[in-house]
Order: structure tokens, then C-alpha cells, then sequence
């Protein structure tokens, strides 16, 4: 009788208020979106009488040590909520622990970090990269020879793409040659030099694969000075205002892209239940789409 | 006869300093060509030139500031925070895009000169003084900005930085003019006289009636506005201002410079050590893609190569 | 015979140059050897060989009758041999005490007892002039004061043979007096001295033996208690010089006509109420010892420091320069006494150190004319003369006179008004010396005033119309050069 | 009496030069306790404390390289590679976790030594030899890894970037006492004397007898081996050696330094400054997240703030 007499609605705390910190890997036009999945969140919790506030805790430039000096003193001001996007999995994860152990609300976004810590986000990177060896290996008919500018070594979610798009290449299209690969580091200036050199050694180049968001437009600007619009395809990972453009013009094949509103919408979602004390999911994938000219079209 | 004056020439513009490096750079010219049928083709070498073109103007203006006994480590963000400005003029304000290079540059020498007026007139350390203007200007990229690009900035634009006049890139002939009048300057007018007077010795500069402070702003000031001009000239080509674009050259820019015998003391460097060492960068950088290099090992080669063009350069020295 | 110290044979070349050809030389203990030459002879080079710093091309040292090496100056340290430079070579921004010290701090294990330290370098400092403080940054004391500093370094070293280089070009009287006194002791005790000096008095006062060199090679010694100086000249210039009665052969051209004139000029704690006239055509010597203020007082007329009061009418008008260009382009320049800090540009050429301020003249529309500019300054490299290889050879391979020849070369050629000259002929050879004293008269003939400061009274008697005395930062007398001795001078300017 | 003596101690030292900056420091902490109550909170200063640490670490084998005129470029890549060989010590040989430590920066010493040697001996330019020993650390960091982490290191070693005997984090006491150790060493041995000679007057140092190659040789030693430390102390802190890991490092190291008043020149500085320059660095960076200014306009800030501080110091010794 006891136990029927548990109400199970009396688990969850009523809250009023909220403030949440969000840690981007860095200020990036990409985030933007996400953030505005934060805004319109809050905006629904508003009406529903809780005051959600947020603080949005970017760092200027990408670096680990700066991301993790945020980490900790944003720890420190014990915040109902603290959502953080790993810009380095490895080192990020003993201060996301240290999160934990203060009994902050935590998740983690955009990145997958550490099984231990909720996640939402895409993470299907490795997946990603194989889609768009499918789709390159489609359209290079199973022969010719494609570029990799493979990001940055030591980010888990370019590796991740990269080993994806080799291994289906390998797999499906054992036709198509790996003429060169190259860390651009996300950087465009580096993505742009590297594809032009990688145009010269191999002229007749079938394709280029981008691990990152600036790689498929530095190749695309590479593409466009060596007058091979149409004849090298670029296919790329990360989608940002200025991919759109390039596929429209036609330079840009395609982008596996990612819902990346739904991330920060969720995340809010997940911060705020979680202080009411509701159950949230470990990782909640919102899953990715491959955008091209027809996608875009529509 | 001739030798005379060809050696008459030699000392007057400071001993062949760059002969060594000169030296390095044909040395991976010749290996690159013969391991490579691609890198002598036209085509190659004009992008390796290009891509020659955006560092090393930067670096001209870095050199400027090295031979005074300085350094401007707000070169990336200034030609950053330039190139959004100029972006700004053209698709914002719709100014002609003949008028947004010049008035970039001039916006760049606004820059360049704040640093300028701190460090010559209230003496404070180029160091300190251009890591805060780097800070400042990058933010204040940000801030405009909000981190994404202007664009796009249109076809008529884009001849700036992709045109090839005489089927030579448009960056590239800019980076030559400049480079032969930055030459003919340090070489030929007092002004260049009066940079290496200051950075030789400063004191006894001031002693002999240079105005060393004016000169000091006013390179502090063509160090801004060449950053600026590679800056406009990078957005011209990529077809959009990127507020990240300078980021990666500050680095590249002095070590161009330092490569090519420019000493960190100031007093001694030549613009040709500075064009070849940014040439040298450039022809590495194409080397190791053309090779197809293992990711992993590149970093290995570049230092290795790096310490093996100055050891070329000591060789020659030590003889 | 086995000698104390010996050099045998000794060769030393830089490329093309010849410094040091052959020298052969010896130092017994208890002994003062003294070098001379004319600037470039080989000297310094010579010296620089004996200390580490050079490595020689050809010969040998020998100490004892044992034959040494030494691959840097460290281990000719460690044999008993030290150098007082003749270029100041101090580290600027440390203490003078641990100038003195440098390299031999009293430690244990490495670890300095400051204590101990200070009171060894009080030691050496007190010996050469207890004035100085030995707290004081290096860069901060007057460059006399950093000379002896350096002269207290070697000291400090406890070595058995002292070498110095041109030790006296920055000292007065006071000063010197008290130099000899201590090698006067250091000989007693039978240590071993090297000594180079273009001030041949001092020479002649000091020495048991004459060195001379001529064009780096021995060309034989000469006995100081036999020898006078037009002996000692004609051995280091190799051939008869007439000395001359500069002022009989090219007599004053000073006009009634003020140029510069100068009232109750003060600086804190440098100089007060300093108030002289300059003519037209006019030499006016500025005597005095060490500390009079005479260089702090030709600074602030040139603008390199403010002033504090007076008045400077240049020309009639009153002045007042915000730095040493206006002070330039209104035809007043300055030769400084420090040349190494306030006037060389090491890593520029000998013949663009001379042009530099003169660049503007040599200006057209296509840049400098760089040989009409180059072509004026080897007239004056051949006039003065300067020894060079080259005049495109980097002025920091010349020797140090010949460097100290260039900067005069520099303002004389400048078309300037008024010359403000500052120690001008410091570390010059005695014939050098008269042909840039016979420049300076030729050019206030012409109607160029000169200001010539000298701690040498003789040489300020010689080249002067007239003289201004200070001491302690204040003016004690004007006077006429004429019939005026070094005696009477330095009465007037300590009363 | 005590007067005199605390004169004493300040002209032996050079001064008491800090002074400016440390007053900068001050008035930054006073600023923001008073704006956020969690400033002062003892987690947010061992925090701080704690991220000054490594940086200062490493900005103290920095000030050694400049003080003799050098600079070392490679301190970051040097600690990257050290803590991936010490987390490969412990992971993989399964090394005890307290010889780790030592057997690391002895690594890093012979890491630094290659670059003291090429000063030193072969008198190449030390930014060039260390851009160049940059790029060669942290390639060979990249061969060895293949970009990624060695991790977890194990809960025994994580004692030495997460402990707090007597409450303070150990990282902070490692750099309080290397600190004090190399304060006593530039003031009280003539190993610390000579460097300053060397950094005054090179030649001078020569001349009086002073070791100077090797002195120079040990002091890239001793900044390579402080980069070690700093590299395996974070990556304990991280329960992970990380390739990329000392990346951001090397301009903190300089700035923090330089705004301490170590001179590029070499021949000025005090570990007093550096270590203040370091806290201040950290206060900065971590008062900007507390008050929760703007991501655009923190550089901005930033850039601001550092200004400011060197202002201070200026108006200092303008008085
Ligand atoms: N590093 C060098 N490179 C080339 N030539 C040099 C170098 N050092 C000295 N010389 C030359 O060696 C010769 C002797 O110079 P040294 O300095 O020994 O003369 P000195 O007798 O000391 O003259 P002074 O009285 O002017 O000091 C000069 O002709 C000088 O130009
Ligand atoms: N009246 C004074 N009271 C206190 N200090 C003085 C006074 N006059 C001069 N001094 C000090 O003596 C020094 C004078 O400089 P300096 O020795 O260069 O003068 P000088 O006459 O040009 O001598 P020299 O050129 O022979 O070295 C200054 O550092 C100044 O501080
Ligand atoms: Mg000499
Ligand atoms: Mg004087």
C-alpha cells in the first residue's frame, strides 16, 4: 500500500531559475546556431514560468589550455548547469570529473568526450566520413584519385572522419587512389596552400575530402584558382554560412552537416530537467544529413 | 673595374648577407625538381609564388621593424582587422574597389602607428606593445565581426587576388614592387639609412640628428599597412574578408625575415634575405604536399630543413 | 736568459690585414713596458693576441721560457695574465662593484658571499678613486669613472701581468696621478706591465722600456731614461716631423661677432649657472677635472638634456631644442666622448659612418649618390688620415683612433656652424693629432666656431683662443690661451 | 640600519624592478574581489594559483634564455614531448610514478641541450634553432603518438598535479619553490651572475674569464627541463599526456616574462617579475571568465589590460 502510495511526480523538484554556462570549443559562426537552439529553449521555458539565463563562454582562439582554465573556474561559480564542447577529449575529461564530484549539472555537446558524462550531439564522425566516400565514390565512378586535407592529428572527431572515409573508400571503391594527405589544422589559409600544392602534384585529381569546416572551402578556393570547377569534386565535414554559397556555385559537391540547432536546444532542455531531477539520456544523437545542391534547393 | 664596383656595390648595401640562404633555397629548388615533375611546371612555381606573396609582404613590413630593434607582433591581427574594414567599405559601403586597397592600407598604417606612437614617444616595449595591439585588434575583429566572414566581395574584387596580368598573380607583382622599393628605400634614401643608423645604435642615432622617433613610428606604421595590404589582398583572392585570415602569419612572417639574416637586434638585414626566406618557407611548404610527406613527419622535415638552411648559411659565413 | 713573459715571432692577420707582423717582445718582472705606435699599428691587436681574445696566426708566448696557448681569455687568466681594454666593455646594467667582480665573485661551491665580495671590490676600487660608489649602475658613472672601473676589473684578477690599453684617454691629472701610483706599487712588487699610450709624457714618466710598432712590425725600443719625444715620434711615424706653433701659423680669426651665447645655464646636480660667449671664428677650450661638469653642460646646450634655467641665444635668437636635431639643423652639432655608445655604428661602414648626417646633400631624385657621398668621405679618410683597408669595411674592424678619426671626420665635413667637440682627439696618435688640430684651425679661419673640451690643458693651449675653466659644475675663469701654462690653468680652476 | 640593509639587498639584485608590475597585480585582485564574490573564494585562488603554475613554470626557464639574450621557441613542444615520454615511461615500462618526475626532466634537459649546443657552440641564431627544435619536438611528438593521449596515468601519479599537501595544490608548491631556488641562484651564485653578465656584455663575459658557452649550453638545458616539468605536471593534473598539450604555452611564457620586466635583450629581469607577470597573466584570464565579459570583447580586454599594466610600471620609473 506504501508503495502504492509513492507518487513518483514528488521525484521531481519545481524550478523557478536557472543560470547556465556554455563552453564552445571556440567563438565560431558554426556555434551560432546552436546557440540560437539555446535561445529558443529558454524562450519555451519562459513561457512554461521558469527563468532560464545563460552565459556563453567561448574562447576567443582554440586552445586546450585555455579551454580547460575555463572549465575549472567556470566550476567554480557553481552554475545549474554546465555544458561543454571537448575541444580535447583526453585532457577535458578529468575536469568534466572534477564537474561531477562538485555536483554540478553537466553534458557535454557537439564532441563526444567520455562515456561517463551525458552527451548530445552527433557523434557519428567516423560515419560521416564514410557517407561522403560513398558519395565521392559514386561520383568519381569508382576510379581516379582524391586529396585528403585531414584536419587537425590530434582532434578525435577529424581523425574519426578521416579513418571512416578511408576505410569505405577502401572497401567499396579499391579503384580510387589516396593521392595526398595533409593536416590543415582548420585553418583555411593552410587548407587553400595545401590543396593548390596537392592540385599540382596530381592534375588530374578526381576529388577532395575535407575532415573540417575550413578544408572544404580552402580546397574550394583552390579549385576555383586552378580552374577545375566541376572536374575536382569537393566534399567536405562542418557546414558554416559560406559552404552554402560555394554549393550553390557548385564548387562544394557536398557537406555532411549537422543539426546543430537541435544541439543547443537539447542541451537546455536536458540541464534544466536534470535539476528538476528528471532522468535524461546519456547520449542523445541528433543525428546528421548530407547537404547538397539539391538539399540546399529545397 | 667592374669588381671594383660590383664590390663597392656588395659592402655598400651591407655585404651579400643573403647569399647563404640564396644558396638553401636553389639547393631545395633543384632536389624539389628532380623528385617532382611538378614542381618546376608553370603553373606550380606561380602558386608557390602566391602563396610566397601574402607572408612575405608581411614580412617586409616585419623586417622594417626588426632593423629598428624592434618587433610587431600585431602584423596577423592588424592585416585581419584590415581586410574585414576594407571588406566592409566595399560590400557595406559600396566604395569603389580600386579606392578600398589604398584606403585599407591607410586604415593598417592607423594601426601600425598607435604602436608606433607607444613605443617611440612613450617608450614602451615593442614586445608588450604589439602583444596588447594583437589582443586588441583581433578583438576588435571579433567584436565586428561576430567570427564570420564578409562575403562575397565580388567578381571585380576578386582580380586584385586572383588576376594574372603578364600570367603573373597579382599578389605576387605587388610582393615584387614592393619588395624592389622597400630595396631601393633601405638602400638609397636617408629614411633606410636613418632604420639601420637606429637599429645599429640607437643613442648615437639620436646624436647625429636623426629624428629616430619619427622614423620609428613611421615604420610601425608600413609595418601596419603592408599587413594590411596582404590582408586585402588574401580577402581579394579567397573572395571574402575572414576575421582568422593574419592568425597563422605572424610566425611565418618573422621567421622569413630571421631566416634571411635579419638579426632580432636590430641593424642588420636586407630585403632580399627577407624575400628569399619567405620564398624558402613557401617552396617547403609545396615540397612536402607535392612529396605527399606523412602527416606525422612533416613537422620533422620542416625543422630539420630549417636548421639545415642556416647551417648552409653559417658554412658560407665561417669561410 | 729566460724571461718573465715573452712573445716570439708573433703574427696575427684579419684576411688582407696584416695587424701584427712578427712582434717579438719580452717583460721582465718588476717591469713597466710600454708600446707605442701610431694609430693602427698594431697595438691593441697585439695585446688582444697576449690576453685570449685572438687567436695568432703565427708565433708564440712564452711565460717563464715555457711556451703556452691559450684557446680564450680564460685560460690566460688562468696563467696570470689580465687586460684593462681600451674600449669600455662594462655590462651597463649591473652594479660597479660587480663589474669589478665579474667572474670572481668571492663563493664557496658557487655560492657568493656578497660581503666578502664587496669589501675585495671596495679594495680594488679605493686603490684607483675612492669616489666612486661602488652601488652605482655601470652605465650611470661618468665615462672616466667607468674606465677606471674597468682598470679596477683587471686589477681584481690578482694577475702577474697587467696589460693596459690606452688606459689615461678618458683621465685627468687626478686621476692619472693615482693609475701611476698604483703601478708604480704593482711594479715594486714585481708584477709584470704592458702599457699602451699615445700620451708620451706619460710614457716617457713611467716606462723602463719602449716598445715601438709601426705598421704591426718591431721596429726597435727605445731607452725612456735617453729617449725624449720628437725621438719617440720620429720612431713611430718612421720619418722627421716638424711640431708646429699652431696658433703662430694660422693665427686666431675669432671676430667681435657672438655666436653662442650662453647665461646662467643650470641643471641640477650637473652644472649652475654656467654663462659664456662664443665668437665667430672662435676656439674656446672647456678645462677642468673629472666631474666638472663640462660634458653635462655641452649635452644641454645641444639638447640632448633640458635645462633647468638660463638662456642660449644661437645667433642672436633665442633657442630652445627639443633634441639634438633641431640643435643640427640650426648648425650646432656635437662629437660625443664615448664614441663606442654615443657615436659608432658598428654594423655600418667606415665611410657611411662618416656621410650619415650629411646624407641629405648627397640626395637626388633617384636616391643617394652613393659615390659622390662615399667620394667625399675618403677625402676626408685621406686627409686626417685614417688607416683603412677599405672605406667600405665595417667601421668596428678599425682600430680605435682610427674609429675616433671618423667621427671628427663626420661633423667636419657636416656643414655645420658651431662644433661642440668633447674629448676629440682621445686615443690619437700625436701626428694624427696635430693634423685634425690644424683641420680645426683651418676650419674656424673660415668662420666655423668650435668648442673644444679636453682634459689635456697643454692640448687645450695649443689648439685654443681662449679657455673657459669649471669645476664642480661651475665656470671659475675665462681666459686667453695666450701666455697661459697647464700650471697657472689648473690654479685658476680649483680656486 | 635594516634601512641600509634592505638598500643593499636591492642594489645587489639590480634594483628592485618588479615593483610597477607587482602594484599592476594588486590593484587587478583588489578590482575584482570587490566585483565578484567568487574571486576570492579558495577554490577559485588555488585555481588560479594552480593555472599560473605551469606557465610560470616554464616562463622561468623562459627568463633564463632571455636574461643571457636568447630565446626559446621550443619550450612548448619540449613540454609535449616530455610528458607523452613520461606518460610512455609510466604506462608503457611501467616506471615508478615518483622516478617519472626526475627521469622526465632530465629528458627535457637533453631536449634543451641540443638547442644550447647549437647557441652555444655552433653560435646559430637562437630563434631560429629553436623554431626549428619547435617544429622537431613536436613532430617527433606526432611520430610517437600518432595524435592520440596516453591515458589514464593511474591514480598514484595523479597525486602530483591534483594533490594539496597543506591545502595547496602541488603544482603551485613546485613552482613556489623553483621559484625561490632560482632566485637564490641569479642572486647568490656566480652560475646566476654570469648569466647576467652574459646577457649584459657578451663580450665582456668573455673577456673576464667567464665560462660562457657552457653557461649557455646549461641554461637551455635548465629551460628544456622546466618545460618537462611543467608537461608531466599537467598531464598528471589531466590523468593524461597529451601531444598538443604544450602548445598554447609559448607566448604566455614570453609575455609573462616580458611584462615582469625581463628585457629581449638580455641582461635584465628578475624571477620576482617573471613570477608576477605569470600570476597577473592568470588573474587576468581567469577575472575576464568570472565577470562574464562578452567572448567578442575579451581580447579586447585583454589587450587592454596588459597595456594598462606596462602603463603603471612606466609611470613608475618616469617618477
Ligand atoms: N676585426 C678586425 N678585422 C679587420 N681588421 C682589423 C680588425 N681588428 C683590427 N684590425 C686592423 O688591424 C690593424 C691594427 O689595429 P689595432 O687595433 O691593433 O691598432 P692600434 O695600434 O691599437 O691602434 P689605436 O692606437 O688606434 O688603438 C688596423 O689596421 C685595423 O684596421
Ligand atoms: N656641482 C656638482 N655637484 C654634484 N655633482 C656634480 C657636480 N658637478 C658635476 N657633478 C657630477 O659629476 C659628473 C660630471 O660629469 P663628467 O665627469 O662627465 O664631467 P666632465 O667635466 O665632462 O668630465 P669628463 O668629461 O672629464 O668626464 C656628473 O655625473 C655629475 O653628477
Ligand atoms: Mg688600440
Ligand atoms: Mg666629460
Amino acid at each position: 500500500a506504501a508503495a502504492a502510495g509513492f507518487d513518483q511526480a514528488a521525484l521531481i523538484k519545481p524550478v523557478t531559475k536557472a543560470n547556465l554556462i556554455f563552453i564552445p570549443k571556440v567563438v565560431h559562426p558554426w556555434y551560432d546556431v546552436v546557440e540560437q537552439g539555446v535561445k529558443f529553449a529558454i524562450a519555451e521555458y519562459k513561457k512554461e514560468g521558469i527563468e532560464v539565463t545563460y552565459t556563453w563562454d567561448a574562447p576567443p582562439t582554440a586552445d586546450i589550455d585555455q579551454q580547460n582554465r575555463r572549465i575549472e573556474t567556470d566550476i567554480g561559480r557553481n552554475p545549474d548547469g554546465l555544458a561543454v564542447s571537448c575541444l580535447d577529449p583526453a585532457t577535458n575529461t578529468q575536469l568534466l570529473k572534477e564537474a561531477l564530484k562538485n555536483k554540478v549539472n553537466l553534458i557535454t555537446f557537439d564532441t563526444f568526450c567520455d562515456a561517463a558524462f551525458p552527451f548530445v550531439g552527433h557523434r557519428k564522425d567516423e560515419e560521416d566520413g564514410r557517407t561522403a566516400a560513398n558519395y565521392l565514390g559514386a561520383k568519381l565512378g569508382g576510379k581516379g584519385s582524391v586529396g585528403l586535407l585531414v584536419g587537425s592529428l590530434t582532434a578525435p572527431n577529424h581523425v574519426a572522419r578521416v579513418k571512416g572515409f578511408k576505410d569505405e573508400l577502401a572497401k567499396k571503391y579499391p579503384g580510387i587512389k589516396i593521392a595526398f594527405e595533409q593536416p590543415d589544422n582548420d585553418n583555411l589559409e593552410q587548407a587553400v596552400s595545401m590543396a593548390e600544392s596537392g592540385l599540382q602534384a596530381t592534375p588530374d585529381l578526381g576529388g577532395i575530402y575535407g575532415a573540417n569546416a575550413s578544408a572544404p572551402i580552402g580546397a574550394a578556393r583552390a579549385v576555383i584558382a586552378a580552374k577545375r570547377v566541376g572536374k575536382t569534386l569537393v566534399v567536405g565535414a562542418g557546414d558554416i554560412p559560406e559552404t552554402y554559397q560555394l554549393i550553390e556555385d557548385g564548387v562544394i559537391s557536398a557537406i555532411t552537416a549537422q543539426r546543430q540547432w537541435e544541439i543547443g536546444y537539447w542541451a537546455v532542455r536536458y540541464l534544466v530537467s536534470a535539476k528538476q531531477n528528471h532522468t535524461i539520456p546519456m547520449d542523445h544523437a541528433t543525428g546528421g544529413f548530407l547537404m547538397t545542391k539539391e538539399t540546399l534547393a529545397k | 673595374m667592374s669588381e671594383t664596383k660590383v664590390q663597392k656595390f656588395r659592402s655598400r648595401i651591407g655585404r651579400f648577407e643573403a647569399i647563404g640562404i640564396i644558396a638553401a633555397l636553389a639547393v631545395m629548388c633543384t632536389v624539389l625538381a628532380l623528385a617532382s615533375e611538378n614542381f618546376a611546371s608553370s603553373y606550380n612555381l606561380a602558386v608557390v609564388l602566391r602563396q610566397a606573396s601574402f607572408v612575405g609582404i608581411i614580412a617586409l613590413g616585419q623586417t622594417l621593424v626588426l632593423l629598428i630593434g624592434g618587433i610587431d607582433l600585431s602584423v596577423g591581427a592588424a592585416a585581419g582587422l584590415s581586410a574585414i574594414i576594407g571588406g566592409m567599405l566595399l560590400v557595406h559601403l559600396g566604395v569603389d574597389p580600386w579606392l578600398v586597397i589604398p584606403l585599407t592600407c591607410l586604415f593598417g598604417f592607423a594601426l601600425g602607428t598607435i604602436n608606433g606612437v607607444l613605443v617611440a614617444y612613450a617608450r614602451l616595449n615593442p614586445f608588450i606593445v604589439t602583444l596588447a595591439a594583437w589582443e586588441m585588434f583581433a578583438g576588435t575583429t571579433l567584436v565586428i565581426t561576430g567570427g564570420s566572414p564578409i562575403r562575397p566581395l565580388g567578381t571585380e574584387f576578386q582580380q586584385f587576388g586572383l588576376g594574372t596580368p603578364f600570367g603573373i598573380p597579382v599578389p605576387v607583382l605587388v610582393f615584387a614592387v614592393i619588395a624592389l622599393v622597400l630595396a631601393f628605400v633601405l638602400n638609397r634614401t636617408t629614411f633606410g639609412r636613418n632604420i639601420y643608423a637606429i637599429g645599429g645604435n640607437r643613442q648615437a642615432a639620436v646624436l647625429v640628428g636623426i629624428p629616430v622617433k619619427r622614423v620609428e613610428m613611421l615604420v610601425f606604421g608600413l609595418s601596419g599597412s603592408l599587413a594590411a595590404l596582404a590582408g586585402i589582398l588574401y580577402a581579394s583572392r579567397m573572395d571574402s574578408a575572414q576575421p582568422s585570415v593574419g592568425e597563422g602569419w605572424l610566425m611565418p612572417s618573422i621567421t622569413a625575415a630571421i631566416i634571411g639574416g635579419v638579426s632580432l637586434r636590430g641593424g642588420q638585414g636586407t630585403v632580399t634575405g627577407t624575400v628569399t626566406g619567405a620564398l624558402l618557407m613557401a617552396v617547403l611548404a609545396n615540397g612536402i604536399v607535392l612529396l605527399d610527406i606523412s602527416s606525422y613527419w612533416q613537422r620533422v622535415i620542416v625543422g630539420a630543413v630549417v636548421l639545415l638552411a642556416i647551417l648552409i648559411d653559417l658554412i658560407r659565413r665561417r669561410r | 736568459m729566460r724571461s718573465a713573459f715573452e712573445v716570439r715571432d708573433l703574427s696575427k692577420s684579419f684576411g688582407h690585414v696584416h695587424a701584427v707582423r712578427g712582434v717579438s717582445l719580452r717583460v721582465e718582472a718588476g717591469e713597466v713596458v710600454a708600446v707605442i705606435g701610431e694609430n693602427g699599428a698594431g697595438k691593441s691587436s697585439l695585446m688582444s693576441v697576449i690576453c685570449g681574445r685572438l687567436t695568432p696566426t703565427s708565433g708564440e708566448i712564452r711565460i717563464d721560457g715555457a711556451p703556452v696557448h691559450f684557446a680564450s681569455p680564460s685560460d690566460a687568466q688562468c696563467a696570470g695574465i689580465a687586460i684593462a681594454p681600451q674600449e669600455i666593455n662594462l655590462a651597463a646594467e649591473l652594479t660597479v662593484l660587480e663589474n669589478v667582480m665579474l667572474g670572481r665573485q668571492v663563493a664557496r661551491r658557487g655560492v657568493i658571499d656578497w660581503r666578502a665580495t664587496e669589501a675585495e671590490a671596495r679594495r680594488h676600487i679605493a686603490a684607483l678613486d675612492p669616489t666612486i660608489d661602488p652601488k652605482a649602475r655601470a652605465g650611470a658613472i661618468t665615462v672616466a669613472q667607468q674606465q677606471l672601473v674597468q682598470i679596477a676589473r683587471a686589477t681584481a684578477t690578482g694577475a702577474r701581468l697587467l696589460i693596459f690599453d690606452e688606459p689615461t684617454a678618458a683621465l685627468t691629472e687626478r686621476e692619472t696621478e693615482r693609475l701611476f701610483a698604483f703601478i708604480r706599487r704593482f711594479r715594486q712588487e714585481g708584477g709584470l706591465v704592458l702599457y699602451i699610450s699615445h700620451r708620451l709624457d706619460e710614457i716617457l714618466a713611467l716606462a723602463d722600456r719602449i716598445t715601438v710598432l709601426r705598421d704591426g712590425r718591431h721596429v726597435g725600443d727605445l731607452d725612456p731614461r735617453t729617449t725624449n719625444k720628437d725621438a719617440m715620434i720620429r720612431a713611430m711615424a718612421g720619418r722627421d716631423v716638424e711640431e708646429l706653433n699652431l696658433r703662430a701659423v694660422i693665427p686666431s680669426a675669432a671676430t667681435d661677432e657672438v655666436v653662442l651665447e650662453v647665461r646662467g645655464l643650470s641643471r641640477s646636480a650637473e652644472f649652475a649657472d654656467v654663462s659664456f660667449d662664443l665668437h665667430r671664428g672662435e676656439i674656446l677650450g672647456i678645462g677642468g677635472l673629472i666631474g666638472a661638469g663640462r660634458t653635462e653642460t655641452v649635452r644641454c646646450l645641444f639638447g640632448d638634456t633640458s635645462r633647468q634655467a638660463g638662456t642660449v641665444k644661437l645667433f642672436g635668437r633665442e633657442v630652445a631644442f627639443a633634441g639634438p636635431a633641431d640643435a643640427i639643423a640650426a648648425g650646432l652639432v656635437y662629437l660625443p666622448e664615448e664614441r663606442r655608445r654615443d657615436g659608432l655604428f658598428p654594423d655600418l661602414s667606415v665611410a657611411e659612418n662618416i656621410v650619415l648626417p650629411s646624407l641629405a646633400k648627397f640626395t637626388s631624385r633617384f636616391g643617394i649618390r652613393w659615390l659622390d657621398a662615399f667620394g667625399a668621405a675618403e677625402r676626408y679618410v685621406n686627409s686626417i688620415p685614417v688607416k683603412v683597408h677599405s672605406s667600405h669595411q665595417l667601421i668596428s674592424e678599425l682600430s680605435g683612433g682610427n674609429q675616433q678619426k671618423c667621427i671628427l671626420a663626420r661633423w667636419m665635413m657636416s656643414k655645420c656652424r658651431i662644433l661642440m667637440l668633447d674629448e676629440p682627439t682621445r686615443g690619437i696618435d700625436v701626428n694624427a693629432k696635430w693634423e685634425i688640430q690644424k683641420l680645426l684651425r683651418q676650419l674656424a679661419r673660415d668662420g666655423i666656431s668650435v668648442i673644444y673640451i679636453s682634459s689635456e690643458l697643454h692640448e687645450i693651449i695649443d689648439v685654443c683662443d681662449r679657455v673657459m675653466l669649471m669645476h664642480e659644475g661651475r665656470v671659475r675663469a675665462i681666459v686667453p690661451t695666450e701666455g697661459a701654462t697647464q700650471e697657472s690653468l689648473l690654479g685658476l680652476a680649483m680656486n
